[in-house]
């Protein structure tokens, strides 16, 4: 008994404490909880992961109680732990606990203080709870948990109007992910008659290949939802209207990677459903250069590397989606350090500007701001593939396995690959050469703040070496032979590069030339620039056809219409009916009462005389 | 032993059913009708059920007809009173229909359960607490919940009808 | 009729159980029939769901099956609830029409 | 045979037993009382005022019983006679304790035991109303009527958490059985805290023993929820009407019902018969002490005594102290007396506390009673078995 019970046990604890009486605690000793509960649940982590013996052989599972039991059907609160769930807990506590950390110097100032970590302690309990669970049904209750605190935290400034709609569109958006999520569970429980991992993978193999392909995609909706793939991801970018320490937290390391975890926690079932896996990657292949050409031209610094993670998740797909699920979770790991290290560097940035969130008001921070500035350099590095940082190895990875299931998704993810380090570079030269336009004096950040930012830059850079995730993983998803031609690599590294000479020749060396280019494409590049109008395209073909679809058809033609039309009918005809029949309602209850009695004989003497009524009666 | 106790509870019973009928006061009805359930919360220990003979006793005689009592002693409704146009046809219709119901259901139980066994102290015990128990949080999980549901809405209802003002 | 004797001996029958619960259920529908205070009418409904608990239990009894206990559980929530909303209209009525006679509550016709 | 003759011998014994304790009981309240009002209590009908409950019995049963006009008669009479039948029956599955072996025959020291006891006891209390509602309604008063009507809606309002209180520990032992109950709370958490419902794991039931006890003086009509027979706003509520014996009896039924629920305390909470520390510690030496120091202070005060008949009536306690001192030492009675000399001490303690209270706490008013039990004790009882159920679903 490894009592994982209590690691997300501590957060909720914290959420408690914070919550009900966070309003009376001074700060102190809200960050005391917060923090103090985190760190807590990542030391039971690491004591779970020397104690718990060869997680490979024998992965832990815990039984607390039947849930709901209804028939057969059988749902118990089980908490499994394999090697994927220890790495998924290391990322999960290990940045939660630098972020929470982060977040105490960050939300110093703001309203609601005692609220805002509330909420993230909640947040880290049902993410726990959705990456421990052993069975569909508790994932599924972490997953609605952590889609619950995103909306919240997403809403925090509750004063600003943008903040709330951002908060009810990444909800609302989630919900149909969910939908298909749970129309996943229902087929499952048909075909399976259970939840639970371990017999529902075991069970899979057997089932025909065409109701494996409809629960894989139905998943497949589900992960589109909650990690932001085509055609569901617009919610992310507006997500950024949130704290950045939950952009950096819930936005970019761990929550928008729950569908990752998701489709590699069920890779047994896509492994038997191959259609679905083209599925996966050609989502995951447009996703990643879809985002990336936006990210190219946005200029809010959250918003750059918003679009960004929308296409570092579209990585992680095509891993998933080629079969390389090891190489996705590889990813899914170092994209958790050096993006949560981007973000919480861009609030680190925004903090120094006095909430200043365009880059084109900020400039020359280098001589401000050095610590930021290394750690940022760190990140960017780190994610533009530069040989032996952490996204060099697990990018590799992908693309190799990519190269060996077809061809042209490599040169695609290449040339991704040379894009994503153009703007994350131009993001960086943006803010920290050239002169500073913003207002007022920036200033460096407080210890609190850079600590955490220290930390994730040393993982950014060394995280590769630290964490071999496909050696880890080897016994569940063998690593992938025939990727081992070095010219690939050599060629994404030539791209990478390339994106950065090319970002910095732009943007200090002649920063005449974006405005040529710009005026240059012109249509082309205001259609980017407005993210190719697809609210816009979903606002028209979605939302406005229901809104009016449902005045005009369902209220006008089909309420008032047919149905109060037939009520009234009924209405009239049942009056003209009950003219004739209201003689024999004398109102007095009792005569009513003789009628029923005499009703009741005569089905008496019914059941007497045919003889069914006999076999009933003498059972 | 058995007859002996079966004959002087259903005695009881039957005793108590008809005063409830004949009483002419809603108090000694409401009365003589707690005697009906204390005697066959009796029979249901001899049926085997002691959980549903004790949830009689607390539920029926202890809340449901203490909420009777309540009500009677509330509006001191006296002896029921005659006045109004009665309706003649549930004495003259509806008594032999009834004498006829009787004698059809009696026949029939006769008939269709000459052979059914017989029933003895501690013959079955299904109905333990625990047995009660499983089978309601098993089986019958779904209607148990149901029935929550419906009680809260009874509150409810209760309430509202109660209130002092009914605006 | 020694074996009938001898069947006696060994217990009480079950049709007797039913039979009795026929009976009460008879007496509860003349009561409904024949008195006119709303309050005892309502007692008499209840002395009928008795009668049909009754005749659940027996049941069970008889297939050793304890499903029948836990319809006489549902029909005495049900009853609990029924009695708490029927007192309620009760005393409405009582407050609006100031009579508890049956047979003067009748409005509701033609 | 053996069998009924038993049965007869133990009714006897347990209702001569229980009716002593009420009459005494109803002595010994008022002179606590009257100690802490720093008064004298009864002192004048033999030493002490021992023969008070005696004289009481007297003047009641030669006082006139009085018929109130249009009154019902024959609910008037039938309500003490119900209220005191259901105070007493419920003593009938209290087990008080162990086997006791006479001779070649055994028995427990308890008149039956059902599988669904504590049911049985809470179905008895809940129809424990009727006496009251009939006395109220029958007695054709006003303050009898309201009297009667606070005590059925207040009853009926502190049913649920007594009941939800009592629901928490019973998920502990798993069974309804009172025997069994006491069964599951022998033994030592560490070899000395007892496993009482109180110290139980996973969750201690203190919170539901406290909850109990609030129910149980609402039960019972004890102050500070005596509203049914509030003397100052009521004249005496129910049983104004009532004198000479059918007031006895209502007097009696309240005494006894204290009894009956702490006894339930006992069994429920306090693990019955099973000694506050293990014998191996001396548990068995507890009764002995107390009853040498009793009758050393009797001694001591008979030797300067402060009032003049002390110098005679106190040595003859503390001998009489000493020999029941000396007869539990005695090796082959210990066992059987020592379960019952427990049970009786927690017991007495907890009807020392409801008298304590009675002395202490003025009186709800009626709304705030309502709003205690609904809005405070409702909720609380809820919550406590919810905790419970958790824990215990969680380690079970």
């Amino acid at each position: 008994m490894q009592n994982l019970w209590l690691i997300p046990a501590f957060p909720f604890l914290g959420f408690l404490l914070n919550g009900l009486f966070g309003r009376k605690f001074p700060k102190a000793v809200i960050n005391l909880i917060a923090v103090a509960s985190v760190l807590a649940s990542f030391g039971w982590v690491l004591k779970v992961w020397s104690s718990g013996g060869d997680l490979a052989a024998n992965p832990i599972h815990e039984h607390y109680f039947t849930w709901m039991q209804s028939g057969q059907f059988n749902v118990g609160w089980d908490f499994a732990v394999d090697k994927l769930t220890m790495i998924m807990l290391f990322v999960v506590t290990g940045i939660g606990s630098l972020i929470h950390f982060y977040a105490t110097g960050y939300m110093a100032h703001e309203e609601g203080y005692y609220r805002f970590f509330a909420y993230l302690n909640l947040f880290m309990f049902f993410m726990l709870n959705l990456v421990l669970g052993g069975n569909y049904l508790i994932l599924f209750v972490g997953w609605e948990g952590v889609g619950l605190c995103s909306y919240l935290l997403v809403g925090f400034y509750i004063v600003k109007k943008s903040a709330t709609t951002a908060g009810n569109k990444a909800f609302i958006v989630n919900r149909i992910g969910d939908f298909g999520f749970s129309l996943a569970m229902f087929l499952i429980v048909v075909n399976f008659k259970t939840l639970d991992f371990t017999q529902v993978f075991s069970a899979a193999p057997g089932a025909p290949t065409s109701t494996l392909t409809a629960i894989a995609l139905l998943l497949l909706v589900g992960a589109t939802g909650k990690s932001a793939q085509i055609p569901l991801y617009v919610w992310l970018p507006d997500a950024m209207e949130g704290p950045t320490p939950v952009s950096a937290l819930i936005h970019a390391a761990t929550m928008v990677t729950a569908g990752v975890y998701m489709c590699t926690r069920s890779a047994v079932i896509f492994l038997h459903a191959p259609i679905a896996m083209e599925t996966v990657a050609v989502i995951g292949l447009a996703t990643a250069v879809f985002a990336a050409t936006i990210g190219l031209t946005q200029y809010d610094i959250k918003k750059v590397y918003a679009y960004s993670t929308v296409s570092q998740l579209g990585y992680m797909f095509l891993g998933v989606g080629v079969g390389a699920f090891s190489a996705g979770i590889w990813h899914l790991v170092t994209h958790a350090f050096f993006k949560a290290l981007l973000f919480l560097g861009a609030g680190s940035v925004i903090h120094a500007c006095h909430g200043e969130q365009d880059m084109r008001h900020m400039g020359g921070l280098w001589k401000y701001a050095k610590g930021t500035g290394a750690t940022l350099i760190c990140a960017s590095l780190a994610i533009s593939g530069f040989p032996f940082t952490a996204g060099y190895f697990s990018k590799d990875a992908i693309l190799g396995a990519a190269y060996a299931h077809e061809p042209w998704m490599y040169w695609v993810g290449v040339v991704t690959a040379g894009m994503t380090a153009f703007y994350v570079w131009r993001a960086f030269w943006m803010t920290f050469t050239g002169e500073y336009k913003g207002h007022g004096h920036p200033h460096e950040s407080p210890w609190s703040m850079l600590g955490p930012l220290v930390v994730l830059a040393i993982l950014s850079l060394g995280g590769g070496f630290f964490f071999n995730v496909p050696k880890i993983l080897d016994n569940m998803f063998p690593i992938k032979e025939g990727a081992e031609d070095m010219t690939l690599t050599y060629i994404s590294v030539a791209f990478g590069l390339g994106g950065i000479a090319l970002s910095y020749y732009m943007y200090v060396v002649n920063t005449k030339v974006p405005e040529r280019i710009t005026a240059g494409l012109g249509g082309l590049y205001t259609l980017v620039y407005n993210k190719y109008f697809v609210d816009e395209i979903y606002d028209t073909a979605v939302v406005r056809p229901l809104v009016d679809g449902s005045t005009t058809v369902l209220w006008h033609v089909a309420d008032q219409g047919i149905i109060d039309g037939a009520v009234n009918g009924v209405g009239t005809e049942a009056r003209g009916i009950g003219g004739i029949l209201k003689l024999l309602q004398g109102g007095n209850i009792r005569s009513y009462a003789t009628w029923v009695v005499v009703g009741a004989v005569v089905l008496l003497v019914v059941m007497g005389v045919t003889a069914m009524g006999f076999a009933a009666v003498g059972q | 032993m058995d007859l002996a106790f079966f004959f002087v509870f259903s005695a009881i019973a039957l005793i108590c059913a008809i005063n409830v009928v004949l009483q002419r006061h809603p108090i000694s009805s409401a009365l003589s009708l707690v005697g009906v359930m204390g005697s066959l919360a009796v029979l249901y220990l001899q049926l085997g059920g002691e959980f549903i003979a004790m949830a009689q006793i607390i539920v029926y005689a202890g809340a449901v007809m203490v909420l009777f009592i309540f009500v009677i002693m509330l509006l001191n409704a006296g002896a029921e009173s005659r006045s109004g146009k009665a309706s003649w046809t549930a004495p003259l219709l509806g008594i032999p229909a009834l004498l006829a119901f009787l004698g059809f259901t009696v026949y029939y139980f006769l008939r269709g359960f000459n052979n059914a066994g017989v029933v003895k102290f501690g013959g079955y015990t299904g109905g333990s607490a625990a047995g009660v128990g499983i089978s309601l949080f098993t089986d019958y999980l779904l209607p148990f919940e149901v029935t929550s549901v419906l009680i809260l809405i009874a509150i409810v209802g209760a309430i509202v009808l109660a209130r002092k003002e009914m605006d | 009729m020694p074996e009938a004797m001898q069947v006696l001996q060994s217990g009480v029958p079950v049709s007797w159980y039913l039979i009795l619960s026929a009976v009460l259920f008879t007496l509860g529908v003349a009561g409904f029939l024949l008195r006119r205070s709303v309050i005892t009418v309502f007692m008499c409904i209840e002395l009928m769901l008795n009668a049909v608990n009754l005749s659940f239990v027996a049941f069970s009894n008889q297939h050793k099956d304890v499903s029948g206990n836990i319809f006489t559980f549902f029909v005495m929530v049900v009853a609990a609830a029924e009695a708490a909303v029927g007192l309620a209209i009760i005393l409405t009525v009582f407050k609006n029409r100031q009579t508890l006679n049956i047979d003067e509550i009748n409005t509701l016709k033609n | 045979m053996v069998f009924i003759v038993i049965t007869v011998i133990k009714t006897a014994l347990i209702l001569f037993v229980l009716l002593t304790v009420l009459a005494y009981l109803q002595w010994v309240e008022r002179k606590v009382i009257a100690h802490v009002q720093v008064r004298m209590g009864p002192s004048r009908v033999g030493p002490h005022g021992l023969l008070q409950p005696l004289a009481d019995v007297i003047k009641l049963i030669t006082k006139e019983g009085i018929m109130p006009p249009h009154a019902n008669k024959f609910f008037y009479l039938l309500a003490p006679f119900f209220a005191v039948f259901m105070a007493l029956i419920s003593i009938s599955v209290i087990p008080f304790g162990t086997q006791l072996t006479v001779g070649p025959y055994t028995t427990w020291m308890q008149l039956t035991d059902l599988n669904v006891g504590i049911l049985f006891v809470l179905s008895i209390s809940a129809m424990g109303v009727y006496g009251i509602a009939l006395a109220g309604w029958s007695s054709n008063n006003k303050y009898a009527l309201l009297g009667g009507l606070r005590s059925s809606a207040q009853m009926i309002s502190y049913e649920l958490p007594m009941s939800l209180a009592i629901a928490a520990p019973l998920l502990i032992f798993g069974t309804l059985s009172l025997r069994g109950i006491v069964d599951a709370q022998s033994g030592y958490h560490l070899g000395v805290i007892p496993k009482w419902a109180v110290f139980a794991m996973p969750f201690p039931q203190i919170f539901s023993f406290i909850i109990f006890l609030i129910a149980s003086f609402a039960e019972t009509n004890r102050v500070p929820f005596d509203l049914p027979e509030a003397e100052n706003e009521l004249v005496a509520g129910f049983h104004v009407e009532y004198s000479s014996m059918t007031f006895a009896a209502f007097f009696m039924a309240e005494y006894a019902n204290m009894v009956t629920v702490c006894s339930i305390a006992t069994l429920l909470f306090l693990g019955g018969w099973h000694p506050l520390w293990p014998a191996a510690y001396g548990s068995n030496l507890a009764a002995p002490l107390i009853m040498l120091i009793a009758g050393a202070i009797c001694i001591y005060h008979g030797l300067n005594p402060a009032r003049p008949f002390d110098r005679f009536t106190l040595p003859v306690f503390g001998v009489v102290f000493f020999g029941i001192a000396g007869l539990l030492l005695i090796p082959p009675v210990v066992p059987v007396i020592m379960p019952i000399f427990w049970f009786l001490a927690k017991t007495g303690f907890l009807l020392f506390v409801f008298i304590w209270i009675r002395a202490t706490l003025p009186r709800f008013r009626y709304d705030q009673l309502m709003a205690f039990a609904w809005k405070g004790l409702f909720p609380a009882a809820l919550l406590n078995l919810l905790i419970t159920g958790f824990l215990v679903a969680l380690t079970s």
